[in-house]
């Protein structure tokens, strides 16, 4: 039988980096994965990631794929794409479907990185066609290049509700609302504010009582409920869509350990059903080690360090490399995933009711029930600065690991510091140029550059935009407020595309002075 | 109804393979080659890819991933085909799938 | 180690819901009310569930239903969730050709 | 609650739980039912093929699988409030060879002897009735009452049914031993608890051995790991049951569309297991063979499961059911062979029969737990 030190299941983003890290010790490496194209999930993440450098931080989704599938390949590493795995076997013999055969493999260890699979909520005509869930909305907008619907409702306000949400309304769609049983928005506020700018209503202590149709969906019901989830008579809404979006949450897909005998657990902290194992990603099983979501739900940063964690620890497991060499390996990786489980949405903070940021400020409540910071609430976080002529204003809330701004600024006008989940701060405001290079860094699509006065009674704001098609200068339209209601009549001065910049166009319109710090988005008239 | 996005403010232009026809329930229609069926029936508008065996609801596209199997037709005489991860060729035949079979519920 | 599980437990009667007839398992189009009565008939594990009322047997393999059958048993149940074993995995992952499956390559026998 | 009932049973497969059933139906409600494993009707009951046949069988056990097949399969669904899925259009045992033919001839005579309506039929006739068949197949004997169930149901069906009429059931309560009491058998005991009981049904698969070890019974049976395997619903193409002349493939089509097969890949002997009967990667593959050749026209079925379950089997081939003279009020039903499903509905009836009343209606003496002899 065809035998490999090491076969992985899943070429996603810890399947990828599992393999990195054992082909380059000297693992005879395969990665077995069941689609057409490689980088799991990666390859529909359009969005710049969070984190730090060390977390590919600013870097998009599908980039990141790349820069894998490329260290991968130099390492040696071999990608079967097209190839399921349909049985994982006693003595670690794994059978996969490659065209139109089945292939019997040994492994002498066996990382499994499956990743999650949607989880699924019930209402009636939850059956019909075009009730679909988050994934699938971005399997055909971001890989196949067509629209989910044209008018859709979303349901689900963590960061997957709202990174589609903002991906739909991307490529042309109209997202009519974002809806939540939940009474907070689940995902970072950034997220939901750069959705909720561009006039996306959000509706939290929702739900949907109906997807109305006959044979596919024409409407959708929404009504409040109240704290037990109960439905609030009289509080139904209704919105005509063609299209119902569901994101509620994933839920690990540890089958495949669950057929080898794996010792399981329900685990709710980590999403559902998944593998007993210890840090460096070792199962029940001597040999079989997992890596990502299939041990439990987290973001593609932190499954890509646990890939190269049960990478080397599969590569110690055979000899490979010695234990100091592994525990010194364990100690870099533990740091790195440290620093991503910090913050306001560290696991160990989930479900909790955070009131203060790191710093001690309230945070915005209209931020967690509406979606975006009321303009009473906005001046209390340190990035919101004034100065004389151009400078940034951050309106970064919440503290979120994330510090690429810090670096981005050539004049270092923007100061994190030592934690990466502080609220970055403008303590050099007056040095700022004007490059645009913290606006387009800012994965949160968080930071505007401002003139509050340009002497004439009027102010320029510069926004990310990454929508098309790009207004020409001179285009006259509405400034819209961080709710996404007109506040202004706006017109479009520039629009900067450069490399640099990554794809983020920075839009300046000038608005009357008075709205200087309230107009946040652009729409053409 | 536009349903193919052409250009896409940060992928760029859509690559796609070269335009083929196939036929969906008889009808002449076109799509690219290698993307899965699904996505020309979506683009082309086609919603409903099955009625269920017992209560004969209509189905479409639901996990888009080839997991949930709900986007299910008979394909080239094949019935249960997923046709969100199935490659579309020139010339294939696709049919609304009313339980297992292509043929209506009234004729089965 | 198996948990001791006396079935003449009272879980007390089945109380009709307004949302019985709700499709839970897409595959096999069984209802919520369903799951419910097979409950109190006695099926008390995801297994016997599965194996009384086909829920998790159809095409996907419960990858869709199978987190939200666990719910309703749980509740039924009076236990929580993660209590319940879910229905085991078995081969194959995806549905698989008959022809395909019997098609042992020969090339992967080939030592190296 | 109390651990002491009338009867005890060990074993919660179909055959404890069909048991249960007739005790309870004919009045005997003080009843317990220790099942092992956390899951009634876990073993053999649940991952059998679903055959409910009587030709091909031993004529030792035939009398009971025909008495069974006329007086309770026919209305075994109403009565159990479930849809058990019966068809009883006849079961074709295919041959392909001169030398299957003179098997299956010589089971069809032995079976008519004792009054079953079977017998020989060539190539085309078997595909006048079934014809999906490939021309490999060239003979099978053919009987006309025969047919198949849903196994899943049926065993749940009779647990439910139990239960309803109350009837205790246990579930993760494996058996480690019995004990005796004053030349009688009383105790039942698990690794938390002692049950005790006036008469004691071990109907616990290929476990029953051990447990039945502890009161001196030794009933000479090994194991074999079978495997089966089902496909997505299908159009509706036959209706029949179907076996070989080798016994290495078996299956029909069900009620939902899905052909369940089961098949040999010649090492099920060997196979090993890490506890739970496990599938082993050589034998769907080769089951898969096996079917096209008899059915071409499945190849582009897909198959969506496949699983393993131990056979208890003997050495002669037949169960070992009824009363175990030298312990009194123990009782035994064991040892199958891998077709413990059809007759289990019988076996129940019969043993509650025997355990309220002392007689049965159709002998078990030639299913003694005590006959097995050397050969020479």
């Amino acid at each position: 039988m065809k035998r490999y030190d090491l076969i992985i299941v899943g070429a996603g983003p810890s399947g990828l980096s599992a393999a990195i890290e054992a082909a380059k010790r000297g693992m005879k490496t395969i990665i077995f994965d069941e689609n057409e194209k490689p980088g799991g999930q990666l390859f529909k993440q359009i969005h710049k990631f969070f984190g730090s450098k060390e977390h590919k931080a600013k870097i998009r989704g599908f980039v990141i794929g790349e820069q894998l599938l490329k260290e991968a390949d130099e390492a040696g590493v071999e990608v079967k794409l097209n190839a399921t795995v349909i049985g994982l076997y006693q003595d670690k013999e794994v059978v996969v479907k490659i065209g139109e055969e089945i292939c019997h493999y040994k492994g002498d260890s066996i990382i499994i990185a499956t990743g999650a699979a949607e989880n699924m909520v019930t209402f009636p005509g939850w059956t019909l066609p075009g009730v679909i869930g988050a994934g699938a909305a971005q399997t055909m907008m971001n890989l196949h290049g067509v629209k989910p619907g044209q008018k859709i409702l979303m349901l689900g306000s963590g960061n997957v509700g709202l990174v589609v949400s903002f991906q739909l309304l991307q490529c042309g769609c109209d997202v009519v609302a974002l809806v939540d049983a939940a009474p907070r928005v689940g995902g970072y506020g950034v997220h939901a504010a750069k959705v909720a700018r561009t006039g996306v209503p959000f509706y939290l202590s929702h739900t949907i009582v109906k997807a109305e149709g006959e044979d596919k969906v024409t409407g959708v019901t929404i009504a409040e409920v109240d704290s037990s989830f109960k439905f609030i008579p009289g509080t139904e809404k209704h919105f005509d869509v063609d299209t119902i979006c569901l994101a509620v949450g994933l839920s690990p897909m540890s089958q495949l350990l669950k057929m080898a005998g794996c010792e399981m657990e329900d685990n709710p902290k980590r999403g559902g059903q998944v593998p007993i194992c210890d840090e460096n990603g070792r199962t029940s099983i001597p040999g079989i080690f997992v890596a990502g979501d299939v041990s439990g739900i987290e973001e593609a940063s932190s499954a890509m360090i646990e890939g190269r964690m049960a990478g080397i620890t599969a590569a110690e497991y055979l000899g490979y490399m010695d234990k100091e060499e592994l525990d010194k390996g364990m100690e870099e990786l533990d740091h790195a995933l440290n620093g991503l489980r910090q913050g306001m949405f560290a696991p160990k903070n989930r479900g909790k009711k955070i009131t203060e940021t790191e710093e001690g400020i309230p945070v915005s409540e209209n931020l967690l029930t509406k979606g975006y910071v009321a303009d009473d609430e906005i001046e209390r976080f340190p990035g919101v600065t004034h100065a004389k002529g151009i400078h940034p204003v951050i309106e970064c809330t919440q503290n979120i690991p994330c510090n690429p701004c810090q670096d981005a600024c050539p004049k270092k006008c923007i100061s994190i510091g030592e934690n990466i989940t502080s609220l970055p701060t403008v303590p050099h405001a007056e040095d700022c140029i004007n490059c645009g290079m913290c606006v387009a860094s800012c994965s949160g699509q968080a930071i505007f550059l401002v003139d509050e006065d340009c002497g004439d009674g009027t102010a320029t704001v510069t926004l990310p935009y990454e929508f098309l098609p790009l207004p020409e200068p001179g285009t006259k339209g509405v400034g819209l407020g961080r709710s996404g209601q007109p506040v202004c009549q706006a017109e479009v001065v520039s629009v900067k595309s450069l490399k640099a910049f990554d794809k983020t166009n920075l839009l300046t319109m000038r608005v009357p002075k008075e709205y200087a710090m309230k107009a946040r988005f652009f729409k053409a008239e | 109804m536009d349903t193919r996005i052409a250009v896409h403010p940060i992928l760029g232009e859509t690559t796609k393979g070269r335009e083929i026809s196939f036929t969906f329930d008889g009808k002449e229609m076109t799509g690219y080659e290698g993307e899965p069926i699904a996505a020309a029936l979506k683009a082309a508008g086609v919603m409903i890819h099955r009625y269920t065996k017992k209560e004969h609801k209509p189905r479409g596209i639901f996990c888009a991933i080839g997991r949930c199997t709900d986007c299910v037709m008979v394909v080239d005489g094949v019935p249960n085909v997923r046709t969100c991860i199935t490659p579309l060729k020139e010339g294939m035949d696709v049919r609304t799938q009313y339980g297992v079979s292509a043929e209506p519920f009234d004729k089965q | 180690m198996n948990k001791v599980n006396d079935r003449s437990r009272d879980i007390g009667p089945f109380v009709p819901g307004p949302d019985d007839d709700m499709l839970i398992c897409r595959c096999e189009e069984i209802t919520k009310g369903e799951i419910r009565k097979a409950v109190h008939d006695g099926m008390w594990t995801m297994t016997e569930i599965r194996r009384y009322l086909r829920t998790g047997m159809g095409l996907c393999q419960g990858q869709t239903c199978g987190k939200l059958v666990k719910g309703i048993v749980a509740r039924e149940l009076g236990v929580s969730p993660a209590e319940l074993e879910p229905a085991t995995s078995r081969v194959p992952m995806r549905p698989i050709e008959m022809y395909i499956f019997a098609n042992e390559a020969k090339e992967a026998d080939v030592h190296e | 609650m109390s651990n002491n009932a009338e009867i005890i049973i060990i074993g919660g497969g179909i055959i404890g739980c069909a048991t249960a059933y007739y005790l309870a139906k004919n009045g005997v409600k003080d009843v317990i039912v220790l099942e092992g494993s956390d899951f009634m009707g876990n073993g053999g009951s649940s991952r059998n093929g679903g055959g409910v046949r009587q030709s091909g069988r031993d004529v030792r056990e035939l009398p009971l699988v025909m008495y069974g097949i006329k007086n309770l399969w026919p209305h075994l669904s109403e009565e159990l409030e479930v849809d058990c899925e019966y068809h009883q259009d006849g079961n074709l045992r295919l041959g392909k060879t001169e030398a299957h033919k003179a098997t299956l001839t010589k089971l069809a005579d032995n079976a008519r002897g004792v009054g079953l309506d079977v017998r020989m039929i060539d190539g085309d006739e078997v595909r006048q009735i079934n014809p999906y068949l490939s021309h490999e197949v060239t003979c099978a004997s053919w009987c006309p009452t025969d047919g198949h169930a849903n196994p899943l149901t049926t065993t749940l069906g009779f647990y439910k049914m139990a239960r309803q009429l109350g009837v205790r059931f246990i579930t993760g309560e494996p058996v480690v031993s019995l004990g005796m009491v004053r030349g009688k058998i009383r105790k039942v005991v698990t690794p938390n608890n002692i049950y005790e009981g006036e008469k004691v049904l071990v109907a616990a698969g290929l476990d029953s051995r051990p447990i039945l070890t502890s009161v001196g019974i030794d009933i000479p049976m090994t194991n074999s790991l079978l495997e089966a395997l089902v496909t997505e619903a299908e159009p509706h193409m036959f209706d029949q049951m179907l076996g070989t002349a080798e016994a290495d493939f078996y299956g029909h089509q069900t009620k939902h569309g899905s052909f369940v097969f089961g098949g040999s890949s010649g090492l099920e002997r060997y196979n090993k297991d890490n506890g739970t009967p496990v599938t082993n990667s050589k034998t769907a593959p080769c089951i898969c063979r096996g079917i096209m050749k008899y059915f071409p026209d499945l190849a582009k079925a897909k198959i969506v499961r496949t699983w393993a379950g131990w056979m208890d089997a003997s050495s002669d081939g037949v169960p070992s059911l009824g009363k175990v003279d030298e312990v009194p009020g123990l009782y035994v039903a064991c040892a199958f062979n891998g077709h413990g499903f059809g007759i289990a509905p019988a076996a129940g009836e019969q043993l509650a029969k025997l355990m309220i009343t002392g007689t049965t209606d159709i002998s078990l003496d030639e299913l003694r737990y005590d006959r097995y002899k050397a050969k020479i």
